[in-house]
Parts: structure tokens; C-alpha cells; sequence
């Protein structure tokens, strides 16, 4: 079977949009356990199986290793690069008491003072943020 | 005749239904966003809607990555609040109207729009955030309400042009539905927002604020734009903002702009509201 | 680049999997049936194809009353044989194409056809059946399937019009895929028949033979046939046929007959088949 | 709420086809419960307990008092006017063991043997089935 890590297809353009994942269905594949995991979430009784003890709930999942402990460690980032959906994994900070804000603040590298402040002051500003090579004349990753 | 009268264009975020929940619409970071809707609640009391169609994207709610319907529309009898992590939002399960609902379904698949039908779902705050702000808290929603999910979520989501067109079928299934009634159409989502990753924050005013200009005018400009401009210009979960295409594309080519609120932040979000009534129609 | 060579079309009748597992293919009621696919057989073992696209319909079974997606592309990587009352199907299990099914799915949404991607589903007795009578009882299937499960059973299904526009859009996402790939489109159901009430048990061969005339001529004459067409003349579940427009459209304008088979009674149906390669496709 | 029993936009020209039912959108909420009865036959679990007795199995389901009768006592054709559809039903005829054929002969008033041999003679013609006046024509109901 073809290679289904790499995206044959680049969406027009999108390469260039700095600091952004695509979910796709090549991320939704990558991530599909990631997520059906999430979504397992939305029960009660789940949450509390889940609560009592995390590692043995997850093994009801096919998790790569790398997902499983950017699960564990509540590594946001990098359950995105693995396939995760914002709103996929909205379940589980939710089930953490955590909010949208809170989880994205931590992808930023800001602090969440830094974040909220930037927030009330308008916002990321889109000047400087379209492009990779903007990124790159500022010096950001 | 059924009427589609007006629309009403909003963002969903979910931390507003959580304030909102939880007391805290009067803390100084809330009121100026609820006080955006006190015109609001006014007009759409006066206008008393009998059907509300509600264009918004299900969060991972009611769909999970097994099935990803581009176009799903609500025909159940009704739809309880979603249980997105936290419990189920304390507010009143929203009556369908699946004889309407059904009637529009068969409409638009008959124009061609490739639709799916879905007689049981709960809905998450993308559905029942803009209920709150349009109506508070009342022991019953006050009239019927027909969801209709679009996939936003998973690339690709439907175009904006496609989406313009089925505001259009809407209307026609709307207008030759048999019984007098009075509809009003709500987009929602947007505006600008990205939700992951080290570009998480980003706002774009000036763009929110051409795209509200536009859906105010002819909504053409609108209805062109491409899934990159929205991405790079307004952030990975601006896309929503194709869902207000669907309520435009629903009105009279003339419209008249009733109502227009913008305030930043809500959370990581632009909230936009802007209400529009077809030039044709008059109380 | 991947290439759409040809379309099988074949009546998908649940009786010939009853007959073929419980070991009755050499009755004198279903050797007949069985024997006429004795060229398809040989024809699709010499043309080695890579990848089928098998549109189908499910009959209740991966989908319930629930949810009605009127186009559902299988992106999973495998689809068990569905359990439709006496257990699964002894079929081996379908392998899909998940990168080239995405690939479709993103290509025909972008040609604002309003897709359901579907990443798990058992598929029933719709697309096993064609199954066995083009390959036998092989341990696996011999290629890569991509099940696209079309609504014939709740009224209304797609126009004709917009099965045979699927199909335009179908070979375009094929032909933009960048391997080099042998594909087939199967168009399953049909063809005359009517399962339920006072009229149970038509058959019109007559509509049944111009139905298969006009595909294998231009397809424009079946293209435009009106649903309430396909129930008159053809009974209630004759509408499936539409899906043999799809593949129909996948095709160029002209086309090679290359096999027909047409059979009464196959239970309560009248079984059809026929296989078109594509006027520029030379082996 | 409207009238939920009538059908508001007769299907051009339908009603005219003659022993005939349209499963529409009205039909499928008529016949909401009695379908997804049928589709819990799909495990061979719910078969057993099904068969193991009927009528506290069908007490899962909200059916009217009709079509609570028409599932016991097998009546087809009721369970298809009382909003049923044949691909749902089948989970309850496979479960029986009776084939598409059995329970078609049963809706046409024709014995197993007499719609089996209609079937080899080539099956029920297009002439004289087309419309429901070709029906009164020849004193059919
Ligand atoms: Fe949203
Ligand atoms: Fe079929």
C-alpha cells in the first residue's frame, strides 16, 4: 500500500501557513485512535474509568507509543502532530477541567498570562502571521 | 407559504455557554458580550420566529471519526444537549420539526444537494451557544429548531459557493412548504480563531470586518473566497465562517443590515453577530 | 495516473449469496445464473484490475434508521461482511484503499459533491454479492475495493442527473491520482423488480433491455429517466439502477460492449449484467 | 405540529402506481420503531433473546398496539403499511429463516407454489400493472 505518513496531495498554498496543522484525512487516519479515544470521553462512567487509572484505560486503544505518552503527558502540541483534532481532544481537557483557552495557550510557548494578555489586547495579529517566510524574517521558528 | 424572513449570524464559542452556565455573565470580561445581545433578544422576540433552521458544525459531538457527513440535516423529533466532556449544558432540549424537516430534506436532495438524514443526535455548543445569546435561559427554547451540521472539522469542508447554493435550495424548500410560518435562519461559527498550535490566538479584525461588509451587501466577494484565504488570513477553525455563506445564500440578493456586533476576545476567538432581514420583507 | 477502464454492472440479489454459500450453484434454478458469469469471470481475471470502486447500496444494514447519507465513501481500511439476520457472509473480509479513497473523497467534495466519508462500516450483501459472481470463492479478494454506498431505500434517492455527474466527478479524482493504478467501477442493483405489496413479483424486460441498450449507446436517454419512472415501470426497488449511472458516467461518451447478460427470475428479480470498456482503453 | 400521518407533497404521479408503498420520510418516522427493532436482529444475542420471547423482547421498543400485532402474528404487509421497510424487515424474516420470496408471495394474495411459478413464467407483467386504473379495468382491488 502507498505511503500513508506523507500528504500527496499539498493543499494550494497551505505548506506556506506558518505554525498550523491541517486536519486531513491523512491526520485523521494518523490520529484516528487518538481521537475514537477522546470521543470515549463523552460518558461519565468513562471519565471516571479513565480518572482511576489512565494507562489501563488507554490500553483499550491501539495508541502508538509516541501517542500514548503525549496523551499521558498532556502534550497538546504534540497530540496534534500525531492526529489529533482540537476538538477531538477538547474531551479530554474538558475531562481534565481545562479549556480551550488554557490548551492553546500551552502550543503558543507563551505563558498563559503572556496568552491571556495578548488575547485582551487583540488578539494574535494577522501582520507578520501569514506566511513562513514571514516567520523566518522575524526570526520565529 | 413558509418565509425565510432574516438571518442571524454568530459565533459559537463554547466558553460562552460555560460562563453562562456557570454565573458569570455579569464578571467584567463576560458583560460586554452578553450586553452585545441585549438589541438582540429584543428583535428576535419581536419577530417570533415559528422555525429556526440552524446551520452549525458538530465538535466531535454527535459524529465521531466514523462517519463525516458533509451536509447532515436534523429530522428527529428533538435533540438533547450534547455531553462534550463536562456533562450535558443545563439548557432545554431543542425541539425538531421533523414534518418540515423531512420536506426540506427531500427538497434539496431533489435539487441535487447530496444530503444526509439524521433522526437522532444530540447537540454540542455549536448548536445551543447562539440559542443562549439569542434567547437567555427560558424553561423551553421558543420555537422549533431544524439543525443542519456541515463538516468543518475534517478537510475539506464544503465550499463556499456550494454552501451559497444550498442557502439557496433552502429557501425553496422552505417556500414551498405549505403552512404559513415564519423562518429565520442562523449561521454560526467564526469569526476569526485558530485554536492549536504555536499560531493559536490570531486575529484578523480587518478581514472579520470586510466579511461581515460583504454579507451586508451582495455577499458575492463572500462567497468566492477559497478554504486557503480563510486559513491563513482568519486561522484553522475560521473556516466556520462558511456556514454564514449557507444563511446568506438563503436571503433576498438585497438585504438590510438590522443589527451588527464585533468584539474581541472571547476566549481565542473574534465573536462577530450581525443580523440581516430580507429588503423584501416588512413587519 | 490511476485510469477508469471499464464498468461492470450486475443485480446484486441477496439469494444468489444464499445460494452460492449453502452450496446450491449447480441447481438447475441457479446454474444458470452462475453460468453466466463465466466470461465476466475470465474477462476481469485478464484485465487484472488494481482497484474496484463499488457503488452499492446498503440495505439496512451498516446504516440504520438513524442515518440516511445519501453518498458514504469507505475510507477504512477494511470492511467486514455485515451480519444481516443468519450471520456474516464466509466471504473474506474487504480490503479498501484508505489513501486513495481520501484522495477521492477530498477531489469530489472540492467538485461540491456533499460526501459522507464513512472510516467504518460492514458491508452487506449490495457489494458482496457482485463480489462473488465476478470472482468465486477466492481466500481474498483479489484487489483493493473502495465501497461507495448510495441511499435507494428511503425516498428520495439522488437524481439520475446526479449519479451521472458523481460518476464525471468520480473519474476525475481517479485520474488525478498520481500511481499508476488499473481501475474498475462496478454499478450494482437492479434491475426489474419490486420486493413488497400487492405488485410484488414485476418484471419488465422490455425497459429492462432499453435500459441496458442506452448504456452501452451514449447513457443519455437512461440518464434522464424520472424516478417515478424507475417505480412504475420497474417496481419499487427497480430505482437501485441509478447507481449504474454512476458508473456509466465515469466513462467516455463512448464505449465498448463487451458482455451482457440478462436472466429471469434470480427470486424476485430480474438479474442483469453487463460489462463496457472505455472506446479509448485498449488492453 | 402537523399532521404527521399525511403525506403533504404527493410524489408526482405515485400515487397512481397501483399496489405499491413509497418508503418516504413520513413512512420512515411512522415506522421508526418497528425498523430499528428489526435492525437490533442483526446480533445473533438479540435473535436468541428475541426468539427466546417475543413479546417481552418487544417491549424495548415503543411500537403501537398495531404494529406490536402485526410483528407477532408475521403479517407482512401490515408491518409495511404501518411504516415498515422491506430491507429492515429482513433481519426479521432471516431471523425466521424465510427468504425475500417467501414474504413477497405472502403481500400478493398468491399461494408459495402460484408466485414461485409466476416468477419461472417470468414474472408479473408490466401490462395491465402500470396504474391503478389499469387495476379497476380488470377488477383487481
Ligand atoms: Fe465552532
Ligand atoms: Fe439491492
Amino acid at each position: 500500500m502507498s505511503d500513508d505518513t506523507v500528504r500527496k496531495e499539498p493543499i494550494e498554498g497551505f505548506d506556506d501557513v506558518p505554525g498550523t496543522t491541517l486536519f486531513d484525512a491523512q491526520r485523521a487516519r494518523q490520529g484516528y485512535h487518538v481521537n475514537m479515544f477522546c470521543m470515549s470521553l463523552m460518558k461519565a462512567e468513562n471519565r471516571a474509568e479513565f480518572k482511576a487509572d489512565e494507562e489501563k484505560y488507554l490500553r483499550k486503544w491501539p495508541l502508538t507509543e509516541e501517542q500514548r505518552k503525549a496523551i499521558l503527558g498532556r502534550n497538546w502540541q504534540r497530540m496534534i502532530e500525531l492526529g489529533g483534532n482540537i476538538y477531538y481532544l477538547s474531551k479530554l481537557f474538558s475531562t481534565d477541567g481545562k479549556s480551550f483557552q488554557y490548551v492553546a495557550a500551552t502550543m503558543t510557548g507563551l505563558t498563559q498570562e503572556q496568552y491571556a494578555q495578548m488575547m485582551l489586547d487583540g488578539g494574535r495579529p494577522i501582520d507578520g502571521n501569514r506566511s513562513k517566510s514571514e516567520w523566518q524574517a522575524r526570526g520565529s521558528k | 407559504m413558509a418565509n425565510i424572513v432574516a438571518s442571524v449570524n454568530v459565533s459559537h464559542v463554547p466558553a460562552i455557554g460555560a460562563a453562562w452556565d456557570n454565573g458569570k455573565k455579569n464578571d467584567p470580561y463576560w458583560q460586554p458580550v452578553f450586553d452585545g445581545f441585549d438589541f438582540s433578544k429584543k428583535w428576535i422576540a419581536e419577530l417570533k420566529p415559528d422555525v429556526i433552521i440552524l446551520v452549525y458544525n458538530d465538535h466531535a459531538s454527535a459524529f465521531d471519526a466514523t462517519i463525516i457527513p458533509t451536509f447532515a440535516l436534523g429530522c428527529a423529533p428533538e435533540f438533547p444537549p450534547a455531553d462534550e466532556g463536562w456533562g450535558p449544558r443545563p439548557v432545554p432540549t431543542v425541539i425538531g420539526h421533523p414534518v418540515m424537516a423531512s420536506h426540506i430534506a427531500q427538497s434539496v436532495i431533489l435539487d441535487e444537494f447530496d444530503l444526509t438524514i439524521i433522526n437522532r443526535m444530540d447537540v454540542d455548543h455549536g448548536l445551543t451557544v447562539p440559542l443562549t445569546l439569542m434567547f437567555g435561559q427560558p424553561a423551553e427554547w421558543p420555537c422549533r429548531i431544524i439543525p443542519l451540521a456541515v463538516n468543518v472539522v475534517q478537510f475539506p469542508p464544503p465550499t463556499g459557493n456550494r454552501c451559497w447554493n444550498l442557502g439557496k435550495a433552502l429557501r425553496r424548500a422552505v417556500e414551498s412548504y405549505p403552512e404559513d410560518l415564519r423562518v429565520v435562519i442562523f449561521g454560526t461559527g467564526g469569526m476569526s480563531h485558530q485554536l492549536q498550535g504555536p499560531r493559536a490566538g490570531l486575529i484578523n479584525k480587518e478581514w472579520d470586518q470586510q466579511f461581515l461588509d460583504s454579507l451586508a451587501a451582495d455577499g458575492q466577494t463572500a462567497r468566492a473566497i477559497p478554504f486557503i484565504e480563510y486559513v491563513r488570513e482568519t486561522g484553522s477553525e475560521g473556516i466556520e465562517m462558511v456556514m454564514w455563506l449557507i444563511a446568506r445564500g438563503a436571503l433576498d440578493d438585497k438585504v438590510r443590515e438590522v443589527y451588527r456586533f464585533y468584539h474581541v476576545p472571547c476566549s481565542n476567538t473574534a465573536l462577530g453577530h450581525l443580523i440581516l432581514e430580507n429588503a423584501s420583507f416588512s413587519k
